[in-house]
């Protein structure tokens, strides 16, 4: 698959970190399926750390592959660590992406903030300024 | 053609060039040149070349007279000639223009450019196996009506649309029935005659001939100006040097689909029925998108819910399988399929469809190898997926 | 190519196709397919081969990005995309386009089309010697001028033109200027950005490449809507799927052009000299069409007075050589050429033209066996005409 | 030239009965250099027959094909027999023309016919009814 580079392959072929985190300390979902995508992203919180990052995806190559990078990335990091992960973070770690999917399929970074966001209003903390998921329970889908 | 562990599912997207097509071009790059309009002995080969080939053409789609077979590029530009050329030329008729709901995108694109130049474009709704509705065809014909496009059958979804009907419909009303013969071409036999076809484009490409080659069927008579102007080459409905090489390519493949196509649409039709069968009974929540009998022999489209198809493609190529899907994400639109929305299927099932198109390549193996490899594969994506139900592999 | 005993002489008829291009353009017939678009690995090479051949293009003409080239199908339909695509996308600015008298009948013909609907076309003459004539230039700009069109070399006299200056005038008032340098491609050094050029039509077939290719070159943020429209390939420019192997040996037949043509214009200008020098010499009554010295280096037009040239072009067919003329029987429109007559000839001394091009496989020895049969062909055709003054040969 | 029959290529070839008659009982000129064609058709009268018929063309090989095939049907043919050579038949006899030559390059039988009225209007002879001849002196090229 030409389209891709050979990272994004491996994580495609090699998901890291598939499946759910039964007792999640934050859940964030972004995406919709009508559009072709849809992430879940899991975290277990452990002080002020991640102690844990699982994926859900619905979604085609790019999503599957920026997924499973994030979850990879943002183990281990804090919480504000995390918060700065962007979707370029993420696609350059995976050695880029096709122009045609930098936005369409690149919701990972989205979907981690959004389950931090998750995480804090559980635990009634207050989001730092600034912080906004612009793909969040989209309506209408992004193209390119 | 392609690897020894590597199948090709995806004709429908590219069709590999037949060796004997080839062979047959091979003295007109080799040997043979000169303008076919020249008047000296070097034109005199590539004349003959070139219409040695238009009749063999005619011959394919029963066309009257070869002089009713224009050369062009290649479907899409027969496409833009077609429509714009009939619509234009025809416009003290009126400004209606019938069409399906599902036709290719370069007929989409067309009737767009014409929807803003004045005309009012109509899009026939189809059912849930994209079988165009005659019966709302019957209730957009006006006498302003000028063109009725509807394509002979569906490049996704395989579906055989009832041509000859359509046209009669289009002729009460004396309209120009145009069909987009891309996907049919050479996999099922085309009469222009019996169908009451005025106008078809086909490409070369699609009947494993070269790219950058297809005709425009004109029927005699049919009022129509040309897209392309200048030099005034194929008798003026088509100007530019004659790509002879490439012509006699498209008619030798013509004659070849002539010679071999219903017993090729026998084979493949066993393949494709087994591929479909064995899917289903494999693989839970899977769909045939298309109509179960009036079908295409080559064209499987299935769809699998709760996942999405170029992750499916994806996998596929990882086994060395090249397959296509109606997801978003493989178009350059990001949109999914038209054509299975057009059907009723909503988006996320569309996302996941699957096109396989079988051609002259394909064995029975080749549908075992993928029966073996596409269960594990859906089953894979449909863990990681957050929508599939608990239990649903 | 041709019999040991012929001598081809009408390159800008049509060239052969060079067997280096034809080698690399075999493996996308024999071994690499797969639709460009394709996102499995079978598209992969064949985007490869593309792109390369983007770049190989691009760089011949020095194309600052790669994507400034767009693949069609050959000259007319890049001159047809260029003006329609240029005029009608910039119709608010205006409705003024200029041309030079002495366009290649596929710009004709466009503009005309495009007279018809709205444009006024402004034709610039030219000198005796087919040199346009920058002063009317300037007199015919004005605000409202949308796009001048001027060929870089005629293709009938060799006549190659001002462009630089020309570009230079156009843009003073933001005018487009694209250029029909289908005759000059490959015979001469041509830059983009040196000649100040937005968009420009070529063919891949009068380099060596094979017909039934060619491209636009269109300058990033030039204002153009595409002419074919369909499945967005070429970046939306051009729709229709891929001829790759088409491109592949367009690409290398610009690569090769690159390389050699410096060289081999000075071989074949010599040649042409020659045969210029020998035929006046030998023959009275007998002219040289064009410049003498800003002249592409493959084109003799001569002039016979007293005689019509299909005669003479039959007459050295017979001699085993080929060649065209001006006259209007070998024209599909039965009249002499415009371009003759726009340099002021008369029209019983237009249908007397003989056009020999030269091209990769011609030899000195060609010039010699032409000069030794032209003298006694033209002093028969002579014999023969009523017009011919007594003891005139 | 695949345009051409073997049989015009032979008469293009090897023209039969060029040049003046210069004591001719008749000329017919007719075409015009401006179009690209221009027949004169000398004739020689003796008695009512043709003696001997010749041409002098500027043209294409299917004038000067036609010229010479017209001076070897009408030679020896009586006067009546030689007006009824038409178009048709001169292209008949060369085994056929292009279909873009047949009026343009076909002016043989006209230049006869035209040679034939010189001569009787120099002897005083009556034209028979019905004779016209369309391309003399025309003004406008004919096509296709
Ligand atoms: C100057 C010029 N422009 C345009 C064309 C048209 O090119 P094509 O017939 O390859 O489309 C030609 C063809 O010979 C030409 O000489
Ligand atoms: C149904 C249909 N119509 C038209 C086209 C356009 O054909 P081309 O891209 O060869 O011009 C296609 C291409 O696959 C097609 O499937």
């Amino acid at each position: 698959m030409g389209m891709y580079t050979e990272k994004v392959m491996d994580h495609f072929r090699h998901p890291r970190n598939v499946g759910e985190i039964k007792d999640a300390d934050g859940i964030g979902k972004v995406g919709n399926p009508v559009c072709g995508d849809l992430m879940w992203i899991y975290i277990k919180v452990k002080g002020d750390r991640l102690e844990d990052v699982k994926f859900k995806t619905f979604g085609c190559g790019a999503a599957i592959a920026t997924s499973s990078m994030i979850t990879e990335m943002a183990k281990g990091k804090t919480i504000d660590e995390a918060l700065k992960i962007s979707r370029q973070d993420v696609a350059d770690a995976l050695g880029g992406l096709p122009a045609i999917k930098m936005h369409c399929s690149n919701l990972a970074s989205d979907g981690l903030k959004s389950a931090i966001l998750d995480y804090m209003k559980r635990n009634g903390i207050k989001p730092p300024e600034g912080i906004k998921i612009e793909s969040e329970h989209e309506d209408v889908c992004e193209t390119g | 053609m392609a690897q020894p562990n590597q199948i090709y599912m995806d004709y429908s997207s590219y069709c590999p060039i037949e060796p004997r097509v080839l062979k047959e071009m091979l003295p007109y790059y080799e040997r043979y040149f000169g303008n076919p309009s020249s008047p000296h002995s070097f034109g005199v080969q590539m004349k003959a070349g070139l219409e040695a080939a238009r009749e063999k053409v005619a011959s394919l789609i029963n066309a009257e007279k070869p002089s009713e077979v224009i050369f062009t590029s290649g479907s899409t530009e027969s496409i833009n000639a077609a429509l714009r050329g009939a619509a234009f030329r025809n416009k003290e008729k009126g400004n209606r223009i019938i069409a399906s709901s599902i036709e290719h995108i370069s007929v989409r694109n067309t009737l767009k450019y014409l929807a803003k130049n004045g005309f009012e474009v109509v899009y026939l709704p189809v059912d849930e196996y994209g079988v165009v509705s005659v019966e709302s065809l019957k209730g957009a014909m006006n006498e302003r009506t000028v063109l009725v496009t509807v394509m002979y059958a569906n490049n996704e979804v395989g579906t055989v649309e009832p041509i000859k009907e359509i046209a009669d419909i289009a002729h009460e009303k004396n309209a120009i029935l145009h069909t987009d013969a891309t996907a049919a071409i050479g996999k099922m036999p085309i009469d222009v005659n019996r169908d009451g076809i005025d106008m078809m484009s086909i490409s070369s490409g699609d009947m494993y001939g070269p790219y950058g080659i297809g005709a425009l069927y004109l029927r005699r008579g049919t009022r129509f100006e040309p897209l392309i102007l200048g030099g005034g080459q194929e008798a003026g409905f088509r100007s530019g040097t004659e790509n002879v090489a490439g012509a006699v390519g498209m008619g030798k493949a013509a004659e070849i689909a002539k010679a071999e196509m219903a017993q090729e649409a026998e084979r493949l039709s066993k393949i494709r029925d087994r591929i479909i069968k064995g899917t289903k009974e494999a693989i839970t929540y899977s769909f045939l998108n298309g109509h179960p009998t009036l079908r295409l022999p080559n064209n499987i489209n299935m769809r699998f819910s709760f996942i999405e198809g170029e992750s499916l493609v994806l996998s596929l190529d990882m086994e060395g399988i090249a397959a296509s899907s109606g997801s978003a994400c493989s178009s350059k639109t990001l949109e999914p399929s038209h054509v299975l929305l057009a059907m009723g299927i909503p988006h996320e099932e569309a996302q996941g469809s699957l096109l396989l198109s079988l051609g002259r390549w394909n064995t029975p193996q080749d549908a075992q190898k993928l029966l073996e490899v596409l269960p594990n594969i859906v089953r894979g994506l449909r863990e990681m997926s957050p929508i599939a139900p608990p239990g649903v592999r």
